[in-house]
């Protein structure tokens, strides 16, 4: 069917509580009102309140009750409102969920998935606006997922629900209404750890995820280079090989994230690059990414995000070398 | 299993608060929650007057919302106006609120002009935050001695016991009014600011707004308690409520409480209220949580109704003077909202300002690239 | 300002339970505390020799840590046990223990192996958690339904709550019992953990030790109440207090909680208790912030040696008898200490098992480099 | 005097007390145990409850309690008693400390210090070896600095706590007990934001910081080639000048840290000489770093943390290109 990513969730959320009576959904909001962007709508109603909990507020709660969820066996989808929530759950998060599998000699797991919209671009100021990938990448332990699609959103939700590790579920709210495309109602994983080559290209490789997807596209489509576009789709463990793959062809590396650029993702892509790869290079790595302010002002977001054309001078300024 | 009992004596024992009401719903003053402490007619009239604007400017700012001009989400204030009034009216101009989100009489009464209201609404220039937030966080009214509160709920409680502190370590006779709502108490700012005020005897009256929803989800569901006040208990700090849609209680309430804190001994007041409108702009309740007979039901209570009943039944304000009322807030709201349309807006620049205290090197060579 | 006060009902009221106490330190057993819940003689007497064990055991890994073999800083029991004992004995062997740190008596009765603990003590092989934690720190003891606790405090009284949620979802007829210090009554676990709990009327019973200190905080420090079981009012679930060095005191109030438990109403029970030793081997009280006489006083109190009055008072056991489960501890802790002590080393390969599911190839190639 | 780094801050601790009234220190166990690691001995009795003040046990509470201090005029530091326990506090550091300036338009300022004991290399396991330095580097807003000898421990502390902004003091505690150095009793500021060339050198660029530091000075010594090692001293923001400065006269980058590799800080430098001089890197780029584990397991500690063996072997891998 035609779906957008809010719906596609929606439908990889219903089909794994129909296929496995140990997932169920906790956060605040998910119930009756089926979350504050109505990816949870309709659960409470089929599923009932046993099933779709709304707990209290407090997301260090939220995230510490699913690990004791899923240490009992149970398979919980936490949802953290916004991102910029998950600070009030960073211990239970980063401390225990993310540690206790290592911890525990082995003898303790923790498969849950932690949902959360992230990114600016929604006019949303400081505190619904956050892109915190990087420091959960920096934490050993965390999948950690970003999609793109509806139809990679669903396969990866699906996936991140049957995985045996934890999983930070990263949701581009910005996307969550954009525009739709097919979606099978059949059963499909899209697999963890595995980036995907979202458009072929000779000149330039672009690296990104999740809420930039759209706009590097569109980047692509209007640069006169040829430009190879790489969806990372898993954050960490990262597909790092396919980035290498491509930078070895193309020479040039363009990263492109929303986060704030020092210490963002893009630092990390753009040094396994230049530790595996630098002969490759054949101009320097440019990253494209938010500025380093408190992520995002409410007047200045059209400003903060990476806009397409940004990005094309980014590809214009890799191209200047050759 | 044998089946055990303890003696009661073994055992917690808690009994909850009464609610004090002063005002009933007609406006008749009840006999027996006499006022130790007597507002002057006047005022009243004048908190009355603060009430209605603020009504006013929180139903112009929804229109202004729907229309596009008033950015972000808006979070409708509703309900709250005489919880709001009877909290700031005790305190002296020195003290501090250290506010939750949805406050605009508080606003009023300190005296922040609609037109910067507006103009953070709008996100424009003469907004103090610099555009920067949503309508319903306020980061930057420090001229009004109202302290930065952001989206995260529970901080505000417990940087309201430091700066308590330190006023108290300063010798500065001054208190701090700290705000949250009935989904707040569950934070960990709630639990720790609390604990800290109890521990260090510090000058904060600690206001809980229980207006029955945390966006969608019941008091019930937040806590097993009936009665919010009940948590003081945990940090050996009184507990007290009041009818939060009752002027006179909540200066009753919060006279009481401010004069305790005064001398070193915190307080936890609940306000019991009601969130008459939805969560924000991004919600509706009346479709998917809540049965609109409810918010009905509490519309007898309501702050401003009760008020003008209680000021007519007893010879304070006239129909006509009411009226009149309405009317100029209207026009005032109105002429403010046109006025910070006019505003500049906030110039790219701006963003990479107040990061720090000094413009560091790297975000200069970021805005160029921008 | 105009003095005023309010009226007592419309301020809250708690009364502080008192602390049972069963058998007094003497030994004789008090008269008005008649037990609801009888445990055997033979019960008692088991339960004596593990904490005897238990007792032993600390001793020992004290002196081993003096001599480098147990690894990183060692917390001691030492006035735990009681509290341990009576709390883990009334438990069936399907019931599940959230523990924190300091929790040796616990290990004995839930059968871990004394070797398998100097194991972990000496971080070799054998050792559950595989050689990654402090000795503080019990990560991988689910075979014996010992749920996985680190360093940082309050977690585990939230996993409880979850883990209590999901046996009632899968209908499965057991409990949790949840441990904590006093400092840790200031975490947002403890509070996040009691409120879920109070809302979801989870089968779990969540015990505070109260042994008077946080490392170096006193507990008055910590919190304006005077006894930690007050808190429960402000979750809407029941709170009690026991001598938490009395056996008997701590074996009733136990049973009572967990037959609440069981029915889905989680208790607070505040255990009250005395922390002889330093916090950790890397602390030093009498020097620092604690009056050695403080520590003599409370000596008093004894769990052990009260048990032991108590047991010669009653004629449960000798004089000879005492002194032979002494001997017998020493000899199998020493005997399991050297066990352990042949045990391999831990393999470097291991370093990245267990950070996921699998291996995956980023942690391979870090492997090689090391 | 002669002083080891835990003395070194002490004596910073003393003196800005003594100069400033509006200096106060908070945290659990700074009273009259001094601190777990001492660093706050003798303040209490000289300086009295009011000002050395034990909090209970919640890190939000310290730091928020922190800020609200800050924000009325005061210039608290802040002791979390490990840096693994921020994350108890990680809303209050990075939404609000973090962000005060900025989302209050400059009407209110947060400058306080959060002093933190981190790293691995003193076999405390998973919660009381990790270096967080990363994360908080990822924050705008918060200055970041990492004292690596006794006389810049002082130095630094005291620029800290003279700042107007919110420092994020990160203390290594394997070197609290190192060699002591001549620590001058006059008083006198390390100014942030500038990093510093603990060695001269002309083939190598071994940036590093904090606990790596001696590391990293022992293996310049031993190497055969001709190693500058550049000390950060602040990471954020972050002195690159002299870094790139020193890469574009040797061409070879070798990165040291005991915090897990990916998304650590050695990305962002990484990063940045990929950037802005690529073309002077003759070697790839290397990152000696813990492992991508939990920082640190106990027996493994030794194996966890950066070793001079390990930065020789980088130091020889990056001297193989020419
Ligand atoms: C820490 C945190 N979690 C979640 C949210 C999202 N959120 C915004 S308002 C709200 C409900 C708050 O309810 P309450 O405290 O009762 O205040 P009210 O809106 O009813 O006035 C929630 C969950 C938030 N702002 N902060
Ligand atoms: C969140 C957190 N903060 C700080 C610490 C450091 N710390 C370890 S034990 C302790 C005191 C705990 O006291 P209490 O809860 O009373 O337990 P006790 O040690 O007395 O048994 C502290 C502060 C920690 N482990 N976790
Ligand atoms: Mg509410
Ligand atoms: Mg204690």
């Amino acid at each position: 069917m035609m779906a957008n990513m809010a719906k596609a969730l929606n439908m990889a959320l219903r089909e794994e509580m129909e296929r496995d009576p140990r997932v169920v959904i906790l956060g605040e909001d998910v119930g009756k009102k089926g979350g504050v962007f109505l990816i949870t709508e309709g659960l409470y109603e089929k599923f009932g309140p046993e099933r779709v909990i709304d707990t209290p507020l407090n997301e260090g709660g939220i995230i510490g009750f699913a690990l004791g969820m899923a240490l009992a066996g149970l398979k919980p989808v936490a949802e953290i409102q916004f991102a910029d929530f998950f600070w009030l759950g960073a211990d239970e998060l980063i401390n225990h969920v993310a540690k206790i599998r290592y911890r525990s000699g082995g003898n303790f797991k923790a498969p849950l998935v932690v949902r959360m919209p992230y990114g600016a671009g929604v006019k949303s100021g400081l505190y619904h606006s956050q892109s915190p990938e990087a420091y959960l990448v920096h934490t050993p332990g965390l999948v950690v997922v970003a999609p793109s699609t509806p139809y990679n959103a669903k396969g990866l939700l699906k996936a991140a629900i049957r995985s045996d590790d934890p999983v930070v579920f990263l949701e581009p709210k910005a996307l969550y209404r954009a525009p739709r495309e097919e979606v099978p109602e059949e059963d499909y994983v899209v697999p963890l750890g595995k980036a995907r080559i979202a458009r072929g290209g000779d000149d330039v490789t672009l690296v990104t995820y999740g809420a930039m997807l759209p706009r590097c596209l569109e980047a692509a489509e209007k640069a006169k280079a040829s430009v190879e576009v790489v969806d990372l789709q898993t954050l960490n463990p990262m597909d790092y090989e396919t980035v290498i793959k491509s930078v070895s062809k193309t020479g040039r590396l363009v990263v492109v994230h929303d986060a704030p650029k020092t210490g963002g993702l893009g630092a990390e892509v753009a040094a396994i690059v230049a530790e595996k790869a630098l002969h490759a290079l054949t101009a320097p790595v440019v990253r494209v990414a938010g500025p380093d302010v408190p992520q995002a002002p409410v007047a200045h977001d059209d400003v903060y995000v990476p806009t397409v054309e940004r990005i094309l001078r980014a590809i214009d300024k890799v191209m200047a070398y050759s | 299993m044998l089946e055990i009992d303890l003696n009661q004596n073994y055992k917690i024992s808690v009994k909850e608060p009464q609610v004090l009401r002063v005002i009933e719903p007609d406006g008749t003053l009840r006999e027996e929650a006499e006022l130790g402490y007597k507002p002057s007619e006047g005022e009243l009239v004048k908190l009355y007057r603060y009430m209605v604007t603020a009504r006013v400017l929180d139903r112009h700012a929804l229109l202004l919302h729907r229309m596009g001009k008033v950015r972000s989400t808006y979070g409708p204030h509703e309900g709250h106006e005489a919880a709001d009034a009877g909290t700031v009216h005790v305190l002296k101009p020195e003290d501090w609120i250290a506010p939750y989100y949805r406050m605009l009489t508080a606003l009023m009464i300190r005296g922040v002009p609609l037109q910067t209201i507006w103009a953070k609404f709008f996100a424009k220039q003469g907004d103090p935050d610099k555009g920067r937030n949503l309508t319903v966080e306020w980061g930057g009214f420090a001229k009004w001695r109202i302290l930065s509160v952001g989206a995260p709920i529970g901080h505000q409680y417990i940087y309201a016991a430091g700066f308590a502190y330190a006023l108290r370590y300063m010798k500065r006779d001054e208190i701090v009014a700290a705000y949250i709502g009935d989904g707040g108490t569950s934070t960990n700012g709630f639990h720790t600011g609390l604990n800290f005020a109890g521990v260090f005897k510090l000058p904060v009256v600690f206001y809980v707004y229980n207006n029955q929803y945390a966006i969608s989800v019941p008091v019930r569901r937040q806590t097993a308690v009936t009665r919010l006040a009940v948590k003081a208990a945990a940090y050996g700090i009184e507990g007290i409520a009041a009818d939060g849609m009752d002027l006179l209680a909540v200066l009753k309430a919060a006279h009481y409480a401010v004069s305790k804190a005064r001398r070193g001994e915190p307080v936890l007041v609940e306000l019991v209220t009601y969130r008459f409108g939805p969560h924000t702009t991004a919600d509706d309740p009346a479709t998917r949580y809540r049965d609109p007979a409810e918010a009905e039901e509490w519309r007898r209570y309501d702050p401003i109704a009760r008020l003008e009943a209680y000021f007519k039944k007893y010879g304070i304000l006239t129909e006509r003077e009411i009226k009149l009322t309405w009317e100029e807030a209207e026009a005032e709201v109105k002429a403010a909202a046109k006025e910070a349309e006019s505003y500049p807006e906030i110039p790219k620049e701006w963003i990479v300002e107040d990061v720090y205290s000094y413009i560091p090197p790297h975000l200069r060579e970021e805005l160029e690239e921008l």
